[in-house]
């Protein structure tokens, strides 16, 4: 036995290990187990109490420890006794790990030293859960021992499954169907049929029509703001995503449509009270034009001044809107009441139901421009400045134009969505508008996929939607959602959607795709 | 044909002569309405203003820490390290749990039968303060690079900079999840108590100049000149700029190019460290968020001085917090605009000089 | 081409759907049964037989069905720089809906949701809370700027508000029929800081600073207003500082070069400790520190230490009674801690939680089963409280919703701890 | 005939170093002129100051007898003067025929709402420009390979779809850079019939930096020798291949002598076996 060998466990053992004390140590162990509690608890498994529960997941823990030690791919396929020797020393250190944390918290509970002082999640409540509600030493050898026999168990199962043929060529083909499934690039099949395409537009466009009415208002809310992030993400993915210039600042032009907007129809501090059309109009223009503003300066410079340079302008825009010298311009602080709704034929229509209509035709419609952009003479060059800008400007484009153009557009779209969420939520402030919100669009185009429609709709509900209905764990969900990003990064970097290039030589698809594009 | 190229020709002529003359006419508006506002106004007096340049200064300083650990991470990876203020925050927080155990310790004498480690020790325990703050900053540079940017090192820049977006906001929420959200105070030693120190008349007027202040300064303009030598002086300094140069060529030239980005990191790491432990010395305050805002400033002080460029982020750094402190009162506007203030210079500098203002120049179409 | 057909067609059949909308709501809302539907769309006209004849009025009425729970609700800052305003308040609620919380043999429960004190967060508590049917009061929100993005939805549900501290003078003048407040408005607090500086601490200089935030802004402005009037001098302009961060000695010099006696700073306790520990530094040694009920409670104490000595705060501690130390008693037992330490609403808060269940008892039948709320009754009960006695003071509301008669007090640090100022 | 293109005293100056100096050149309508020189001449320099990278300090560069130095390089490229790279630069996150279709972007008229709401020009246009997209492939031989990314083709393939990308512009004048690079003898001969149908067939002039000597000789009717940035010689390739300045400046003061005992004894081997 090499010395190598024995190395994946011990690393193992120290992630495990780790990972167990930043949860102990942000109280996640807690809160996760009173959630796996609350739900088991309904089902039926009246008897179990909260520590048997944590009694499971230290299990399940120990055994995920072993069969990542055993799994790594330095240990020879089918040798027995590297994976299980692994498989021990990971589980020792998991082991020594968790008795440490036992007896030290444990320990600091008995003599009553308040750590939470230090430490706030770690509650007397925490800690008696993690000693399985025993002395500390005990509940220290109860980890030892779980650790040990679960991750020795552990390791044990990985062997079994790599050596077993049947078992692998099962696990090979649903990775295969996994990868199949989630839009690998060679998977475009030219679904030829099309009565399905068109059956399954009509089924989006009921439900589009009908769920918005079947759900209550809360979920109105929830996918209303997931809609108004697609918008967003469209946007920006039009500057970032095809023509490759990040913009970090994003929310400016977010912040610019909704107070043009508000500004135009709430009755404080003007009293203007514009049509809603109109407002909107003047919204998304006022966006456009200091994208464009911005934009004449910069883009004809490369590299990351664009990015830098909105980041900047993000925050001035914020710290002027709420600064004392606007306030009776913008309202200040307090941001604007009261900001108008949309109005059709004369009769206002405010019931989140029909906004929730405006939403979608707005998403619709900018889905369909942004579809159309996409492979256009216009969107190639985007892409070509994205790929390579020297080679771009010697085929003929002018970069500096064209770039222009996306950052318009996208500010446009950025305006558009700014004033429809002002509107929704009758009320708009420079709060709304930090820079947060120009972050979670980056990260939601990149996550969904970048360049690629679906992929950014993907990417705002796993964004906003997701958080937002998850918020019983509110605490953790940006620790969570940082993490997820850095692993994404590492393991997908190319989104949930990857984009595709669309099929253009074949003749059986000229008459399609040429048609449609 | 003819006319498309005229018109670029007149267009880019118009572009050329514009820059300048906006520059012209910004930084003449600028200077005049200084003028009127120290001179004519004179709101206020000599001692003020040394007061404000004071508190510029010592800001100055820590962002200029901060800064060259921007700039030494851009000029070899070409990425942003967004995480970088949360890396300083983490050195902060190690400062702050050293001096609250050392606080624990008691050394009771006759004299004084309340005295801690803390006060008995004081320099011992400020040099392990920085030690243990140093430490975590440049472990956490370390691993944050293995772990998060080392698997990525072919990828576009964009993954790079969203991964680094995904660190920040997992460091800044463990940490908020660990130590809690309310801000912590830190305690000092007594000989670095805050708000005490040299008083110095100014045209009459006593103005403070505390011992944190100076203390800070001094530290960081120490560090500065150690960062520079070892960058200038050294086998890694030598390739560390090799590898910014061409990161092939230098593999080629047998610089492990890795060992290198490695070594980067923990230095840029280190220096936060030691402006984390700083700001608990010289603010008194420390929360997970401590670092976000010094790191945007710090990411804008470097982009302003020349991004790469490390003498550019020691100008920049100390020019931020000049105008951060200086601005608003010289240009008679609001101290919340201090920000805008920035802001907007920061975007001037690159409209006017896109590289920053020690920057190299960038030919306008490098190939 | 059929894609954008297929978009047209789309597009044309959404906007006729939201037209036909108003008129079509009553078919699917009539079709669900009245538990599942949103309780603000639930017509009076389909209510199930064997409701009480008052459900018939407009908004219908909240069915608790037996083994439910009566839900009240509070939402604030529960993480956050300012987490430790939700914290106590919904610890002080939790006690009185364990004091009160039986309702004709139904349980009230408190549901105490995170707004982060953003507008947005709160739009999107109050969307979640009024899908819940029985949901029916909500004992906020804690901060103003939260509240009014909410109130149109609690508006538009008929839930009743009585937040103990979102205390904005604009929120009663929006002409709101839900929201009632039994704190003092900021305005009120203004004039009384203002008052007590010019008089009674005989300051005669002010300079006065906010931390650019909506309540400090306002509070900043009322007292500027009123200091004036009573015929004070304000030097210089009002001081604005970024909020969060850690360095205000530069806006601090500023101040000082115009010498002023004492400053006012509208804001929280935060950046007021910030202001307090520099004021030394940037020249300012000997200038008394006045601020409002943000920055009352330990935090600031802590934040501060030594430097904390001799600032004032204006709030709305109540005066010292036999209740009020029954109550700090059984919260110092419950949580650890002293009451009002956190903030300076815990007693407040404990009063609006009973006065909504006293309003809820009220109006509230059982009928079968199940206990019928009317909601509209609710609504005109909460702004009929009249002479209701808390612990803290009594809550008689006023047409617009100002419920609270008295003005603030004012407290000062003295050896550590806040004490009533002379 | 009519002169294509002509640089006249043109001068390129970086910091100290002179990379282009003086040079001029006249380039006649339907010729194809090589260029040729050590490494380090100044030819890709040269290449850079007509295609509209830099722009020269000195000197002039006429296009059917406009001046167009200075000019930015998109306007260059879209009154007809395309260019391929020595170390391919293609759109490799592209297909191949998109990477042509990049290529036509000058020549099509539609802008963004043409697209945005499609409009006839849009529709016309666009089936217009996969057709000839579709036919440029074809003309390169690439036929089949056209929704392949443009990164996945092999490198001979590579080399003549970034031809056809530079005729997708419809070019009066084609600079070509170094086209038959890591080539094998028959690819390169594929390439120099290739580049020679290119100005038979389409009518295009042809300007091209070639090490190869052998497809220099071939198919050149013109070739300047460039050396520290100076034009040493120019003429048709007999006239080259016997310059005393060219072979010194390929093997240094003496190559002369060197090339002469080289020619003598190929002389004598072939007087040998015959």
């Amino acid at each position: 036995m090499s010395n190598l060998s024995l190395k994946n466990g011990r690393n193992a053992g120290i992630v495990f290990g780790i990972i167990i004390l930043i949860m102990f140590s942000t109280g996640f162990t807690l809160i996760g187990n009173q959630l796996v509690a609350k739900l088991i608890g309904n089902e039926g498994f009246k008897g179990l109490d909260q520590f048997k529960v944590f009694v499971i997941f230290m299990v399940l823990m120990g055994l995920w420890n072993g069969s990542t030690a055993a799994r790594k791919p330095a240990i020879a396929k089918d040798e027995m006794m590297p994976a299980i020797a692994n498989g021990l020393v990971a589980g020792l250190v998991f082991g020594v790990f968790s008795l440490v944390i036992s007896v030290f918290f444990g320990t600091m509970l008995i003599i009553k030293v308040d750590i939470r002082n230090y430490l706030v999640n770690i509650s007397p409540e925490s800690t008696k859960l993690f000693l399985f509600d025993q002395t500390p030493v005990l509940g220290g050898a109860y980890h030892f021992g779980i650790a040990l026999i679960t991750s020795f168990a552990g390791a044990f199962l990985a062997h079994f499954t790599r050596t077993n043929q049947s078992l692998r060529n099962f696990i090979a083909n649903s990775k295969r169907s996994v990868s199949d499934f989630s839009g690998s690039p060679k998977v475009v099949s030219t679904v030829n049929n099309q009565y399905f395409k068109i059956a399954s537009y009509l089924v989006l466009a009921a439900l589009l029509i009908i769920i918005p009415r079947q759900w209550g208002s809360y979920w109105n809310y929830v996918f209303g703001t997931v809609g108004i992030y697609v918008l967003l993400g469209l946007g920006l993915n039009i500057i970032t995503g095809w023509a490759g210039q990040l913009v970090i600042g994003y929310v400016a032009f977010f912040a610019v449509g909704a107070y043009s907007f508000s500004l135009l129809t709430s009755p404080a501090p003007h009293n203007l009270m514009w049509n809603f059309w109109i407002a909107l109009a003047v919204g998304v223009v006022a966006a456009a034009v200091s994208g464009l503003l911005i934009g004449l300066p910069i883009l004809n410079l490369r590299g990351d001044y664009l990015a830098i340079v909105t980041l900047g302008l993000a925050e001035i825009i914020r710290i002027l809107l709420k600064s004392d010298m606007l306030t009776d311009f913008t309202g200040g602080p307090r941001g604007l009441q009261k900001v108008g709704g949309p109005t059709l034929l004369g009769n206002s229509i405010t019931s989140d139901i029909d906004f929730m209509y405006l939403i979608i035709i707005a998403v619709l419609v900018v889905t369909f421009f942004a579809y159309r952009l996409q492979n256009s003479r216009t969107g190639k060059a985007w892409y070509a400045i994205n790929l390579d800008e020297t080679v771009a400007r010697a085929t003929g484009i002018n970069a500096y134009s064209s770039k222009l153009l996306a950052l318009t557009l996208s500010a446009a779209v950025a305006g558009l969505a700014g004033a429809l969420f002002a509107s929704r939520n009758q009320f708009t402030g420079p709060d709304d508008h930090a820079l947060m919100v120009s972050i979670n669009v980056i990260c939601l185009v990149i996550v969904g996929g970048i360049g690629n429609i679906p992929g950014i709709f993907l990417g705002a509900f796993a964004l906003k939607g997701l958080p937002e209905i998850l918020r019983e764990i509110e605490n953790y969900r940006l620790l969570v959602f940082g993490v997820l990003l850095i692993v994404m990064m590492r393991i997908r970097p190319e989104g949930f959607l990857p984009s595709q290039r669309p099929k253009l030589e074949h003749p059986i698809d000229l008459a399609k795709s040429g048609k449609e594009e | 044909m003819k006319n498309t190229s005229d018109q670029n020709i007149s267009k880019i002529k118009l572009s050329k002569f514009l820059r300048p003359l906006i520059t012209f006419l910004i930084s003449s508006f600028l200077l005049y309405r200084i003028y009127e506002v120290v001179f004519i106004r004179q709101q206020f007096t000599p001692d003020i203003w040394v007061r404000f340049a004071i508190s510029g200064l010592i800001l100055g300083g820590m962002y200029a820490l901060i800064a060259i650990g921007y700039t030494l991470v851009y000029g070899i990876m070409f990425m942003i390290n967004f995480a970088h203020g949360e890396v300083m925050m983490l050195g902060a927080f190690g400062g702050y749990f050293i001096f609250e155990l050392f606080n624990f310790i008691p050394t009771p004498t006759v004299a004084d039968p309340d005295l801690t480690f803390l006060n008995s020790q004081p320099i011992l325990s400020i040099i392990l303060a920085f030690v243990a703050g140093v430490t975590i900053a440049g472990l956490s540079g370390y691993f944050l690079e293995k772990i998060a940017y080392r698997p990525l090192r072919k990828a576009p820049r964009l993954i790079l900079l969203i991964t680094a977006i995904g660190a920040s906001t997992a460091l800044q929420n463990l940490a908020m999840l660990l130590f809690g959200p309310t801000r912590k105070n830190v305690i000092n030693p007594m000989i670095l108590e805050r708000s005490a120190g040299w008083s110095v008349l100014v045209s009459g007027k006593p103005v403070l100049i505390t011992y944190t202040g100076v203390f800070s300064l001094v530290l960081s303009a120490l560090l500065m000149v150690a960062l520079y030598l070892v960058v200038q002086k050294t086998k890694l300094g030598r390739s560390m700029r090799a590898v910014a140069q061409d990161k092939n060529t230098a593999a080629l030239m047998g610089v492990d190019v890795d060992d290198v980005i490695s070594k980067t990191f923990i230095i840029s790491g280190m220096l936060a460290g030691a402006a984390g432990v700083m700001w608990d010395i010289h603010m008194g305050l420390v929360n997970h968020y401590t670092g976000f805002l010094p790191g945007i400033k710090a990411f804008t002080a470097a982009v302003m001085g020349g991004i790469g460029n490390i003498p550019g982020a020691m100008l920049g750094g100390i020019l931020l917090g000049m105008l951060e402190a200086v601005g608003p009162a010289a240009l008679g506007i609001d101290f919340q605009l201090k920000d805008v203030i920035a802001f907007t210079i920061l975007i001037l500098v690159l409209i006017v000089r896109p590289s920053g203002i020690l920057g190299e120049k960038l030919s306008e179409e490098k190939l | 081409m059929k894609k954008s057909l297929f978009f047209v067609l789309m597009i044309v059949a959404l906007l006729l759907a939201a037209c036909g909308a108003p008129a079509a709501t009553e078919a699917p809302a009539a079709e669900a049964p009245a538990a599942e539907a949103p309780a603000a769309e639930a017509p009076a006209a389909e209510v199930p037989a064997g409701e009480p004849e008052a459900c018939a009025a407009e908004l219908g009425c909240a069915v608790i069905p037996a083994g439910s729970t009566i839900k009240l609700g509070y939402a604030g800052p529960m993480t956050g720089d300012y987490s430790q305003f939700g914290i106590d308040m919904s610890n002080a609620m939790k006690l009185a809906v364990a004091d009160f919380g039986d309702v004709e043999g139904f349980k009230v429960e408190l549901v105490a949701e995170d707004d982060l004190a953003s507008a947005e967060g709160a739009a999107a508590v109050a969307n979640k809370l009024v899908t819940d049917p029985t949901f029916v009061a909500m004992a906020g929100h804690a901060f103003s700027g939260a509240t009014s993005a909410a109130m149109p939805i609690y508006e538009k549900a008929g839930v009743p508000m009585l937040s103990p501290s979102a205390t904005n003078p604009d929120l009663t003048k929006a002409g709101s029929t839900v929201f009632n407040r039994s704190a003092f408005t900021d305005a009120q607090q203004a004039d009384g800081a203002a008052a007590y500086l010019f008089n009674t601490l005989g300051v005669k200089k002010l300079a006065v600073m906010h931390d650019g935030t909506d309540y400090g802004q306002g509070l900043a402005k009322g007292v500027e207003a009123k200091y004036k009037e009573l015929g004070g001098e304000v030097v210089g302009e009002l001081v604005a500082v970024t909020p969060g961060e850690s360095d205000y000695s530069a806006p601090l010099a500023s101040v000082a070069a115009a010498a002023p006696e004492a400053i006012y700073f509208g804001g929280y306790n935060a950046e007021a400790a910030v202001l307090v520990n520099q004021m030394k530094v940037a020249g300012l040694e000997g200038v008394k520190f006045f601020s409002g009920d943000g920055i009352y409670g330990k935090d600031f104490i802590e934040k501060a230490g030594a430097n904390a000595e001799g600032v004032y705060s204006a709030t709305l501690v109540p005066s010292a009674s036999d209740a009020i130390t029954a109550f700090n008693t059984v919260y110092k037992t419950s949580y650890g801690e002293d009451a009002g330490v956190l903030s300076a609403y815990t007693w407040n808060s404990y009063d609006s939680a009973s006065a909504l269940i006293a309003a809820i008892k009220s109006v509230a039948v059982v009928s079968g089963d199940s206990l019928y709320i009317p909601r509209g009754a609710l609504v005109a009960a909460v702004r009929g409280l009249k002479d209701f006695q808390g612990i803290a003071g009594v809550i008689t509301c006023q047409a617009d919703g100002e419920c609270n008669a008295s003005g603030p007090v004012f407290y000062v640090v003295k050896d550590g701890v806040w004490v009533p100022a002379e | 005939m009519a002169i294509c293109i002509e640089t006249r005293n043109v001068s390129k100056i970086f910091g100290g170093l002179t990379a282009v100096n003086d040079v001029n050149l006249v380039v006649e309508d339907k010729s194809i002129t090589s260029i040729i020189g050590p490494n380090g001449a100044g030819k890709t320099t040269l290449f850079n100051c007509i295609s509209g990278y830099y722009t020269p300090e000195i000197g002039q560069i006429l296009y059917n007898g406009n001046e167009i130095h200075g000019l930015p390089t998109f306007t260059i490229a879209s009154i007809g003067i395309s260019r391929t790279y020595q170390n391919i630069r293609l759109f490799s996150e592209m297909t191949a025929i998109e990477n042509i279709m990049v290529g036509q972007h000058p020549q099509q008229k539609n802008i963004w709402i043409d697209s945005m709401l499609a409009t006839k020009r849009h529709r016309t246009e666009y089936s217009a420009t996969v057709e000839e997209a579709r036919k440029l492939l074809k003309f390169v031989g690439l036929e089949g390979l056209g929704d392949h990314l443009a990164k996945n083709l092999p490198y001979g393939a590579q080399r003549r779809l970034e031809i056809a990308r530079a005729l997708g512009n419809k070019p009066k004048l084609l600079l070509l850079d170094e086209p038959t690079a890591g080539m094998n003898p028959q690819e390169t001969g594929h390439m120099t019939s290739f580049i020679r149908s290119l100005r038979d067939d389409l009518g295009i002039t042809i300007i091209l930096i070639e090490h190869d000597m052998r497809v220099v000789m071939d198919i050149s009717d013109q070739i300047a020798v460039l050396d520290y940035g100076e034009k040493i010689a120019e003429g048709k390739p007999k006239d080259i291949q016997s310059n005393q300045r060219v072979i010194e400046a390929y093997l240094g003061p003496g190559g002369s002598v060197l090339t002469q005992k080289y020619q003598q004894r190929k002389k004598l081997r072939h007087d040998a076996k015959s």
